[in-house]
């Protein structure tokens, strides 16, 4: 019940949207239609506080510890968009960098994209989720181009080819997974691509099928997740895209596909008895932190700066959850989370900034805390939050994530540390340019619409001195449950 | 069952692969079209067979949807656009074509080795031809890295999807139903989004050439 | 738990105040008599209540206490021993000056607002707080991040001024180096407990080997904050830019924290003691000590010659630290206890008097609207109040006897008289190289401190707009006095302090130092017959003196007293222009110590018209050591941007690549 | 360290006047003998009482943007001298007083004396007031560490940084031969020489604008101030030289004034000794010219490094 809520209030509002979409009234109902799934999202997370891991629909959805969380997360970061959308898109249309027609496409895709992100992280069957995460694509995609610049053609169609290769590979892996679990589950019905069927019997799966399905579906997802070498659609897909946009993509889309690949390294890890999962994992990881970090200096676009902090961090995750144990697990999951808050939270602040300035580029963004103090305070304490800096959550899960380092894997904690001080001096001097300093531009005033963003910096301030008992739970659970 | 089908199903296999090959070095993309249309004909025949020799009715269905999508839909779709576009020739391929051809003789060496000891444990007949299916989604990746138009790209893109299907069928009589659903659902939303964007390329860049879709990078 | 609550809880119900009045000056954040009149001279009372918990706590046990807050498997601990209270004593009695003349200092439109300054500020005195307070390392590093945030935007509140910005970006980005090699030390010092209380630290048993990396990574980390060389280049740079109360703030206490921090490192948490150690500690405090006093005194601004100056005392407390390591391994804990009360000695001193001084050149500022020393001059007569006060505290970082600064000298010479006998052949050999090098760097404070004192204060104006310059206010006067007294107090009652910091020793060490004779007046840490010095008696003795003379004088020649002009060699009348400039002072030193210097001159030619000197001196480390490692961070990020060279084909073909190798491995 | 007593306590006051109505006889003796070294008359050894009761009489003439610290630095300058008289041990060693200062504050005691008066010298604001206050510090930061060194090697002989312990150990241990000493010796000399204005490094004679150096600082005192001032430098002189005699030539000194024949012993003593002081002082003013300012590091320098060697003699052979 509150499961088909969760899932129609968006497909509903993606529907209505579609052909509603470029009424004045519009953005109010894309508001008032994600906080109908976010109200949801609460409801089944409280349904799940007491009933625990949950099956529902014939098994065809369910909700454990691992996706409860995110859950709620996607939610809250899907509805804090669609409040900062209202003002920024109206914006955006009466500076005619969009019309009536690509707003109504704005509001419907919007939907449709938190309805797959949502059906990916509560489906069951590893296939619903390949479909559901090609969805995600294929509505985002639009979305990127949604200005219709030349970049945004470029960049829209790198993201289409190169994710749509890479989910196609992920396809190949999810039927050799389905070929390896047919042996075992039988081929007739739809549960040999159940995950809770999948999960029981991971230990008797064929290791070498598994090895193999598991280099497609991590080159697949991977794509997405932005993984270094497969992460170059990600840049160019978040400079390009409306800010609210690139919010999401960062905030939700990296995660539901790291989300995907833990849930086939789970079964993996479980099949064959060596690291080799684990260790693929921490390679591609450790690969994207330092690279990442150090193109960061190149940048001179705010939305690709963040975007390249997004990749840096995900590579931090993706590590973190290679290395495995409970400790690092707990630690990935709590970076995923406040990961998603900061930078989302962040690219309201920059889309806000780049909106004033009437540029992206970094040079021309100068005296934010002159223009508007508020915005500037919440790029500034954003950014630190973002770079480690305590007391936000972020420091938390990066100390955790660099000792669990230190005890497993000596040689890596070097390459943290210097991903960490190479990340923090390229974006710091930066940001710091554009916070602070002289503006032409006269004072702006100081009503400002960020009200959401100083919510979840608050949240991972939060997080960062006091982790709800249940949320940790959660995370102990799943660490446990990803093992 | 009789040894018959699967004679005609592993057939059916070597077309597709030599299909690839020949899109591989095709130039011209209406052609191209052309075999795409063809592969996914043999695909469906192929898993026809498979169907009529196990008695699998959701395979009868995801034949049907193979025959409708990939052998009518798409390819009519996509001439149109050549037409519209008129984009119906391509220029040189990034490599020569001989080496071109050369990698994907390896590669195919390459899938088969790599299948090799995987369709030993398939319980299917047909499980021999995974190695090909492999080497299909290989040679059309293959294909998308060499072509420098925007329209072979997206052929290389359904050809691989082609490759998977058949792996499906091969290997583990099909997907379940609700999978191929939504797998073919997203093949067609995709398809005609990148038949959207083909004209926005068009209109923003008066040519389908990659070369100019270059802009975005770290200088 | 040993111990009642009562002083632990105090010192966190203060830190709790300190926090709530920051938030209070948000209330009317553009008021500055809400903020500066009403909430800063609250903040100093908490201040003196902060002291004197910590005196209290000094005379009574160890308290710990759990914080309800944290990660669920990693609460906030806290604690309060020997150590954390005299560094509270530190904090509550600087703060407590620094707070009341920066009631009075802040002016209306200066930069960021009232009520923000005041909010950072009282963080920063808070979190400063709780990492003297905090007893595990995620707190600590917490506690310790955010003094390094807050002081940071202390730093930049003037940001619309280039130079500071890159002042604070140089400072946070060194600051956060710092803080990842701590954390790397932490992990590395729980030695496999993978607990992170320090009482698990304490018990965590380390190979020599791991030790010593533990040694350096704090070394680096606590330094970088400490500014040792050559991590010390933020240093000059940040602390000028702030507002003085806080330049005072870090220069007096931060410092001083980050000594802590290594402090406890080395003496608390780590076991395992290796001899040298302690060695590399004392070097690298000579080379700090004498760098910073040769750079301070070629300065021409007078906030950078105080930063230079206070990394010159941290080098000194370094050679403090340096000698208690070096005793503790040799197994002489009461020769360890002598050079640890040195140590803590000085850093009280230059707590105060560092503070007192940058207060000082904060009045100074505001009054002329001058940093430059060669725009300076002549202010004892505008301000006699901050010129004789400031006196007080140019004695005492000059090492004056009978003030503090050469007491914490004295101790730290005496202890070095006990290096020969270390047991131990060319580490006995410390006497003549250390002592001197800091003996040397002693006097050359002395050189400096007049320059900076005579140019400042002494002379003429050397701009006609000092004539307008005023005295400070009455709440700055109160803030100077009261650190001032403190120097004075420190300075002579030397025998009751160091009963109090002895109580460190005794913890730490398990000896401490002779208790004071004759109540207190004469001042024998040792023994009367092998070392004595009372500052009582020497005051005492100099004001009997000028007292009897002045009385002969008076009696005896009851000569008139002229005043006249200045003799200056004929006719032409005196101007400014005669003295000797700032640069002019420091020549001789330019000239004996060249080769550390990095010099640029423009030397005017005879026949100039108009001749025009100028000399510019810049750090060589920041040559050698910074500019290559910037250089080739930006070689490497343009390395990884030629993977992304904007064709989709390529990055096709890495993904295929990437598959294909993934597929050979796997098979 | 004597016993503190009444009479002690008097007798060290005793001892302290003696020494500060004596120092400039010593002044005299040596600027006598330096005229007898040049073949001239000389002004007779009384000339430093007689030229300070002038000053006295004077009217006082000060500039008029001088600062009370002006005024004050005369008197704080004559105090500490004063004090440190009260510390060195001139007829005996058992000085009650002495344990308000040991050797190194007695450097510090100097040091303060040499930062006043510069401090006071830049007061006025003229050219040679500042330069004067420069070449002072210069001198002294060079000097500073030297004295040091020696005092340690003594202390380390002696175990004790007291200057009294030291003296009255060396004075009645039975004799040894210290090689570090000789080192230390020598060391001290070239410091005092720097720290009393004496030639090679200044010219107490000379009102030269580039040479001088103690003289630029005190050009602008005159009258009582004035008298004050060379008075201390007198007494600065004593107190080094009795320094340097109870350091190295400590033999004669007595234990207390309690015992008369010790005093009986150590009076004449003193006066030989500071008789020969202040010859050998004007002998090697004689055989030296004043170097260039500059030089005067290099000449501190090697005054350090003797007393560094001295002091590394000392902890190598232990002697």
């Amino acid at each position: 019940m509150v499961m088909l809520l969760l899932l129609s209030a968006p497909l509903a509002g993606a529907l209505f949207l579609g052909f509603t979409g470029n009424r004045r009234w519009a953005p109010e109902v894309n508001v008032i239609v994600s906080a109908a799934t976010f109200v949801a999202a609460i409801w089944l997370t409280g349904f799940t506080l007491t009933m625990g891991p949950v099956l529902f629909l014939g098994q065809q959805f369910f909700v454990d510890s691992f996706n409860v969380f995110l859950v709620a997360l996607t939610a809250f970061v899907g509805f804090t968009t669609a409040l900062f959308s209202r003002a920024y898109m109206r914006v955006e249309v009466q500076h005619a960098r969009i019309g009536g027609g690509r707003l109504r496409l704005y509001h419907g895709l919007y939907q449709l994209f938190i309805f797959t992100m949502l059906l990916a992280l509560t489906t069951n069957n590893l296939g619903i989720l390949w479909v559901a995460l090609e969805g995600a694509m294929l509505a985002t995609v639009l979305l990127v181009s949604l200005y219709r610049t030349p970049g945004g053609i470029e960049a829209a169609w790198k993201y289409f080819i190169l994710c749509g290769v890479g989910i196609t590979l992920a396809l190949f892996g999810t039927v050799l997974l389905y070929f390896a679990a047919s042996k075992l589950l039988g081929s007739e019905g739809t549960n040999a691509l159940l995950w809770t069927r999948l999960e029981q019997v991971r230990g008797q799966l064929d290791a070498r099928v598994l090895s193999l399905a598991f280099v497609f579906l991590l080159v697949g997802y991977g794509t997405k997740v932005g993984l270094v070498p497969l992460h170059h659609w990600l840049p160019d897909a978040h400079a390009e895209g409306p800010a609210p946009v690139s919010a999401v993509l960062s905030g939700l889309l990296l995660n539901v596909a790291l989300y995907a690949v833990v849930r086939c390294k789970i079964l993996v890890a479980g099949a064959m008895h060596s690291g080799l999962a684990g260790n693929l994992m921490m390679g591609f990881g450790m690969l994207t932190m330092t690279l990442a970090a150090f193109l960061l200096w190149r940048q001179k676009d705010i939305k690709r700066l963040f975007a390249y902090s997004s990749v840096e961090h995900m590579g931090i995750a993706t590590f973190a959850f290679g290395m495995g144990g409970p400790v690092a697990n707990f630690a990935a999951l709590l970076h995923m989370t406040v990961h998603s808050l900061t930078k989302s939270s962040l690219f309201f602040t920059a889309g806000q900034a780049a909106q004033w300035a009437g540029t992206q580029v970094m040079e021309k963004i100068r005296g934010l805390l002159k223009l508007n103090p508020s915005v500037g305070w919440a790029l500034m304490l954003g950014t630190l939050a973002i770079l480690g800096m305590p007391p936000f959550g972020v420091f938390t899960s990066e100390f955790l994530i660099v000792i669990t380092a230190m005890r497993d894997h000596p040689w890596a904690t070097p390459f943290l540390l210097l991903t960490f001080v190479v990340a923090f001096g390229a974006i710091f001097f930066r940001v710091q340019a554009i916070v602070f300093g002289e503006t032409p531009q006269p004072q702006l005033p100081r009503g400002s619409r960020l009200v959401t963003v100083f919510a979840q910096l608050a949240l991972v301030l939060m997080l960062g001195l006091y982790i709800p008992p249940h949320l940790a739970q959660w995370y102990r659970d799943a660490a446990q449950l990803i093992g | 069952m009789a040894s018959l089908p699967l004679e005609l199903i592993n057939t059916c296999a070597a077309l597709l692969l030599l299909l690839s090959f020949a899109m591989l070095s095709q130039r011209r993309v209406l052609t191209q079209v052309d075999l795409y249309a063809a592969q996914g004909l043999v695909l469906s025949v192929s898993i026809f067979i498979t169907a009529w020799s196990t008695h699998q009715l959701h395979l009868y269905f995801s034949c049907g949807l193979t025959l409708l999508l990939k052998v009518l839909v798409l390819p009519l779709i996509l001439r149109r656009l050549i037409h519209r576009l008129d984009a119906n020739w391509e220029t040189e391929t990034l490599l020569n074509m001989p080496s071109v051809l050369l990698i994907g003789l390896l590669l195919v060496m390459f899938a088969f080795v790599l299948a090799q000891p995987i369709s030993e444990l398939a319980t299917t007949l047909t499980h021999g031809t995974l190695g090909i299916a492999l080497a299909v989604v290989m040679l059309a990746f293959l294909m998308m890295i060499t072509r420098r138009k925007a329209v072979s790209q997206v052929v290389g893109f359904l050809a691989m999807e082609n490759g998977l299907l058949f792996a499906a069928a091969s290997t583990t009589y099909g997907m379940p139903m609700a999978v191929e659903l939504g797998v073919g659902l997203d093949v067609l939303v995709g398809m005609i989004i990148l038949g959207i964007f083909l004209f926005h390329i068009r209109e923003q860049f008066e040519s389908l050439d990659l070369s100019h879709l270059e802009s975005l990078k770290e200088d | 738990m040993t111990g009642t609550h009562t002083e632990l809880l105090g010192a966190v119900a203060i830190g709790g105040g300190w926090l709530a009045i920051g938030v209070l000056g948000l209330l009317r954040s553009h008021s500055t008599g809400w903020v500066g009149r009403a909430l800063f001279p609250f903040g100093s009372l908490l201040g003196i209540a902060l002291a004197a918990v910590g005196i209290i706590a000094l005379a009574h046990g160890v308290e710990t206490l759990i914080l309800p807050i944290g990660l669920p498997e990693l609460p906030f601990h806290l604690r309060l021993d020997a150590l954390s209270a005299v560094f509270l004593v530190l904090l509550g009695a600087t703060a407590a000056g620094v707070s009341i003349f920066a009631a009075g200092y802040f002016r209306p439109g200066e930069g960021t607002a009232p009520g923000l300054l005041g909010l950072q500020y009282h963080v920063f005195l808070a979190s400063m707080l709780f990492v003297v307070l905090a007893d595990d390392a995620l707190s600590f590093m917490m506690a310790w991040e955010s003094m390094a945030l807050s002081s940071y935007f202390l730093v930049t509140s003037q940001h619309r001024l280039p130079e500071i910005r890159k002042a604070g970006y140089l400072y946070l980005l060194i600051a956060h180096l710092g803080a990842a090699a701590i954390v790397l030390s932490f992990g590395v010092m729980q030695g496999g407990s993978w607990q992170f209380t320090f009482e698990a630290l304490r018990a965590a048993q380390l190979t020599p080997a791991w030790a010593s990396m533990v040694f350096f990574l704090a070394l680096f980390g606590f330094g970088a904050k400490a500014g040792i060389v050559p991590l010390h280049v933020w240093l000059p740079e940040a602390h000028p830019a702030a507002p003085s109360p806080v330049s005072a703030l870090m220069s007096g206490v931060m410092l001083e924290i980050a000594v802590y921090g290594l402090l406890r490192v080395n003496l608390d948490l780590l076991q395992v003691q290796v001899w040298w150690w302690g060695l590399v500690t004392l070097g690298l405090g000579l080379l700090t000590a004498l760098y910073g006093v040769l750079f301070a005194a070629v300065q021409t601004d007078m906030k950078r010659l105080l930063a230079y100056s206070s990394i010159e005392n941290i080098g000194i407390i370094f050679i403090g630290l340096g000698l208690t390591l070096i005793f503790r391994s040799f197994h002489m804990p009461a020769f360890a206890a002598l050079a640890l009360a040195a140590t803590l000695y000085h850093c009280l001193n230059h707590a105060f008097a560092k503070s007192l001084l940058f207060l000082g050149t904060g009045s100074v500022l505001h009054a002329t609207g001058e940093r430059n020393l060669g725009r300076l001059g002549g202010l004892i007569h505008r301000m006699p109040w901050v010129a004789w006060l400031a006196l007080v505290g140019t004695l005492a970082i000059a090492g004056i006897p009978p003030f503090n600064g050469f007491v914490s000298e004295w101790l730290l010479l005496q202890s070095f008289l006990f290096t020969p006998f270390i047991p131990r052949e060319f580490v006995n050999m410390l006497l003549p190289l250390g002592a001197s090098g800091l003996t040397l760097a002693a006097a050359l404070a002395a050189y400096l401190m007049v320059k900076f004192y005579g140019i400042v204060f002494l002379g003429q104006p050397r701009e006609a707009k000092l004539a307008q310059s005023h005295d400070c206010g009455r709440l700055e006067r109160l803030g100077l006095l009261w650190l001032a007294s403190a120097c004075v107090l420190l300075g002579i009652f030397p025998a009751q302090t160091l009963a109090l910091i002895g109580q460190v020793g005794e913890e730490l060490l398990g000896a401490t130092t002779a208790p004071p004779l004759w109540h207190g007046l004469l001042f024998a840490p040792i023994s009367p017959e092998r070392a004595a010095y009372s500052p009582a008696l020497f005051l005492l003795g100099i004001a009997v003196f000028v007292g009897l003379t002045m009385l002969i004088v008076r009696i005896a020649y009851h000569g008139r007293i002229r005043r006249a002009a200045p003799w200056v060699c004929g006719g032409f009348p005196l101007t400014p222009r005669m003295q000797d400039t700032s640069e002019g002072f420091s020549q001789p030193i330019r000239q004996i110590f060249e080769p550390f210097f990095r010099m640029r001159r423009e030397l005017p030619s005879p026949f100039d018209a108009a001749p025009h000197y100028r000399v510019q001196i810049e750090d060589r480390i920041w040559h050698w050591l910074y500019v290559p490692v910037v250089v080739s961070v930006q070689w490497i990020a343009r390395a990884a941007g030629m993977i992304q060279r904007g064709r989709i084909s390529t990055y096709l073909l890495y993904s295929f690549v990437t598959l294909l190798v993934l597929l050979i491995w796997v098979l | 360290m004597g016993a503190v007593t009444l009479t002690a306590v008097l007798a060290q006051a005793a001892a302290t006047v003696m020494a500060v109505l004596v120092a400039p006889l010593l002044l005299g003796w040596v600027n006598q003998c330096r005229a007898w070294l040049q073949n001239r008359s000389g002004p007779g050894i009384l000339r430093p009482y007689r030229q300070i009761r002038k000053l006295f009489h004077k009217d006082a003439v000060i500039a008029s943007n001088a600062s009370p610290l002006f005024r004050l630095v005369p008197y704080v300058e004559f105090a500490s001298m004063a004090l440190a008289a009260a510390i060195i041990p001139t007829l005996w060693t058992g000085l009650p007083f002495a344990i308000a200062a040991d050797t190194i504050a007695l450097v510090g005691l100097f040091a303060m004396a040499r930062l006043f008066l510069a401090l006071a010298a830049m007061d006025i604001g003229t050219a040679f007031g500042s330069i004067g206050a420069r070449r002072e510090m210069l001198i002294g930061f060079l000097a500073e560490p030297a004295l040091l060194m020696v005092f340690f090697t003594t202390s380390l002989i002696a175990r004790s940084t007291s200057l009294p312990t030291i003296a009255d150990g060396f004075a009645h241990q039975p004799f040894a031969l210290f090689p570090s000493l000789a080192f230390a010796s020598v060391a001290f000399v070239m410091v005092l020489l720097a720290e009393n204005t004496r030639i090679p490094v200044d010219n107490p004679a000379t009102h030269l604008e580039l040479t001088m150096i103690h003289e630029a600082t005190v050009l602008e005192y005159s009258a009582r101030h004035l008298a004050l001032i060379d008075w201390s430098a007198a007494l600065k002189l004593f107190n080094y030289v009795c320094i340097g005699l109870a350091l190295f030539l400590p033999w004669g000194l007595a234990e207390s004034p309690a015992n008369p024949a010790g005093l009986l012993l150590a009076a004449p003593a003193l006066v030989l000794k500071l008789a020969v002081a202040g010859a050998g002082l004007a002998l090697i003013e004689t055989l030296n010219a004043k170097m260039r300012l500059f030089r005067a590091p290099e000449f501190l320098a090697t005054a350090f490094l003797l007393a560094m060697l001295g002091l590394l003699v000392r902890l190598l052979l232990g002697s």
